[in-house]
């Protein structure tokens, strides 16, 4: 499940529901990243998060169909936030639901990388020094390309 | 067709979205952004260095040989920095 | 922290303190292991975990010790139950909490490979068949041994 | 010295727990397990194979040249399957 949004999420009541009742599952892999009160650039006071309203969703579903067909993934879910944040505010959940551990943890690892450089969104931080974009980062190039679009596990 | 902008690449062209009519010479990409670098320094200036702005068409991230279209929707933006 | 009890755990709540206030955490990343109604060796109505206490608690900290000393880990949750479990019931959670989202990752499936190799717990399956020890799996051994003891990045 | 027993060691054994006092000869885990073998047929069996049972000593996993002395804890047990 792929869901946007402005408002903030529980991960607890997220996560409820996640695979629920489906005795197959033998582990969720989670990640949240959270806003820092410092970046690469300096101090962070605020965050806002524009996007690309259609293409973000479609861009999230072509994401979540991909980490299907490479892990047996039983239950997949996506909360994008968007809009201003402030530092230890929650931006995204990826989790993940498989039989098994070594599939839950690289299915969410490759959400989060491929979501990082693949949907549309666009971080600009604010600072004592005014507001900036975000660049991209090289590491985070790097971390998708560990997923290789020719490396299905099928 | 429509012209979508986003983050720093809508800034300095001062819009997030407009018409724009290309002859119909303006097939790809590569000859839209061309054709766009002439209507204000701003459109010049953000789409200056193709390296560094990202293309959709139709919401669907493109190379600069992608075939464009009236009724397309085209968007121009830096690299994603999400997540 | 490190936390052994019979009794489940909201892992909402759990989370909800890990590294509460602390702006320089960018990732959150969590894996729950949970009892599956069907294992290797057939069918599963119920899983009893039996533990060493005392070693469990030392070697759950030895644990944690090793990933700290290995990543930037900002804040660190192990909780692990014992007693007997029913299919779909959590066993285990282990999270971890970093600036950097790959040492969150990699702490965390380092922190899971080793507690299933070195801390003493045992697993007792009940299916149609009767009762059976769980044995170790040798996928368990190599994922455990992806961390060799020399590895640390220090 | 405190021997316990875990998992299926401990139902081949029949027994949990029990203290015992070798001989001044017995220095180290293997011995201590040469000398345990001779207390029952389910002793014998249970720790037949070192291959299979892994050993603790004052909590702390050990191999079998480690040494123990009286007022230690030993524990022997299968590979570990938590998590």
């Amino acid at each position: 499940m792929i869901r946007l949004q402005r408002e903030d999420f529980d991960p607890g009541i997220e996560l409820a529901s996640l695979g629920e009742g489906n005795p197959v599952i033998g582990g969720i892999c989670t990640f949240v990243g959270l806003v820092r009160d410092c970046s690469a650039a300096g101090p962070v006071t605020a965050m806002t998060l524009e996007h690309y309203p259609g293409m973000t969703e479609k861009e999230l579903a072509r994401i979540e169909a991909e980490a299907r067909a490479r892990w047996p993934i039983e239950d997949v879910l996506i909360i994008h936030r968007h809009g201003r944040l402030l530092p230890g505010e929650r931006i995204v959940l990826v989790a993940t639901a498989s039989a098994h551990r070594q599939a839950a943890f690289d299915a969410c690892q490759f959400l989060i990388d491929w979501l990082k450089t693949r949907a549309p969104f666009w971080k600009r931080e604010e600072g004592p020094a005014g507001a900036r974009w975000v660049e991209a980062r090289a590491e985070d190039d790097d971390a998708a390309a560990r997923w290789r679009e020719d490396d299905r596990k099928e | 067709m429509k012209v979508l902008y986003f983050a720093w690449v809508r800034e300095r062209i001062g819009t997030d979205c407009e018409e724009v009519s290309p002859p119909a010479a303006v097939g790809d990409v590569g000859s839209l952004v061309a054709w766009l670098r002439n209507r204000s320094e701003g459109h010049a200036e953000a789409l200056s260095d193709l390296a560094r702005v990202r293309v959709a068409v139709n919401q669907e991230a493109v190379g600069p040989d992608h075939p464009v279209a009236s009724g397309d929707e085209i968007a121009f933006f830096p690299p994603m920095t999400g997540g």
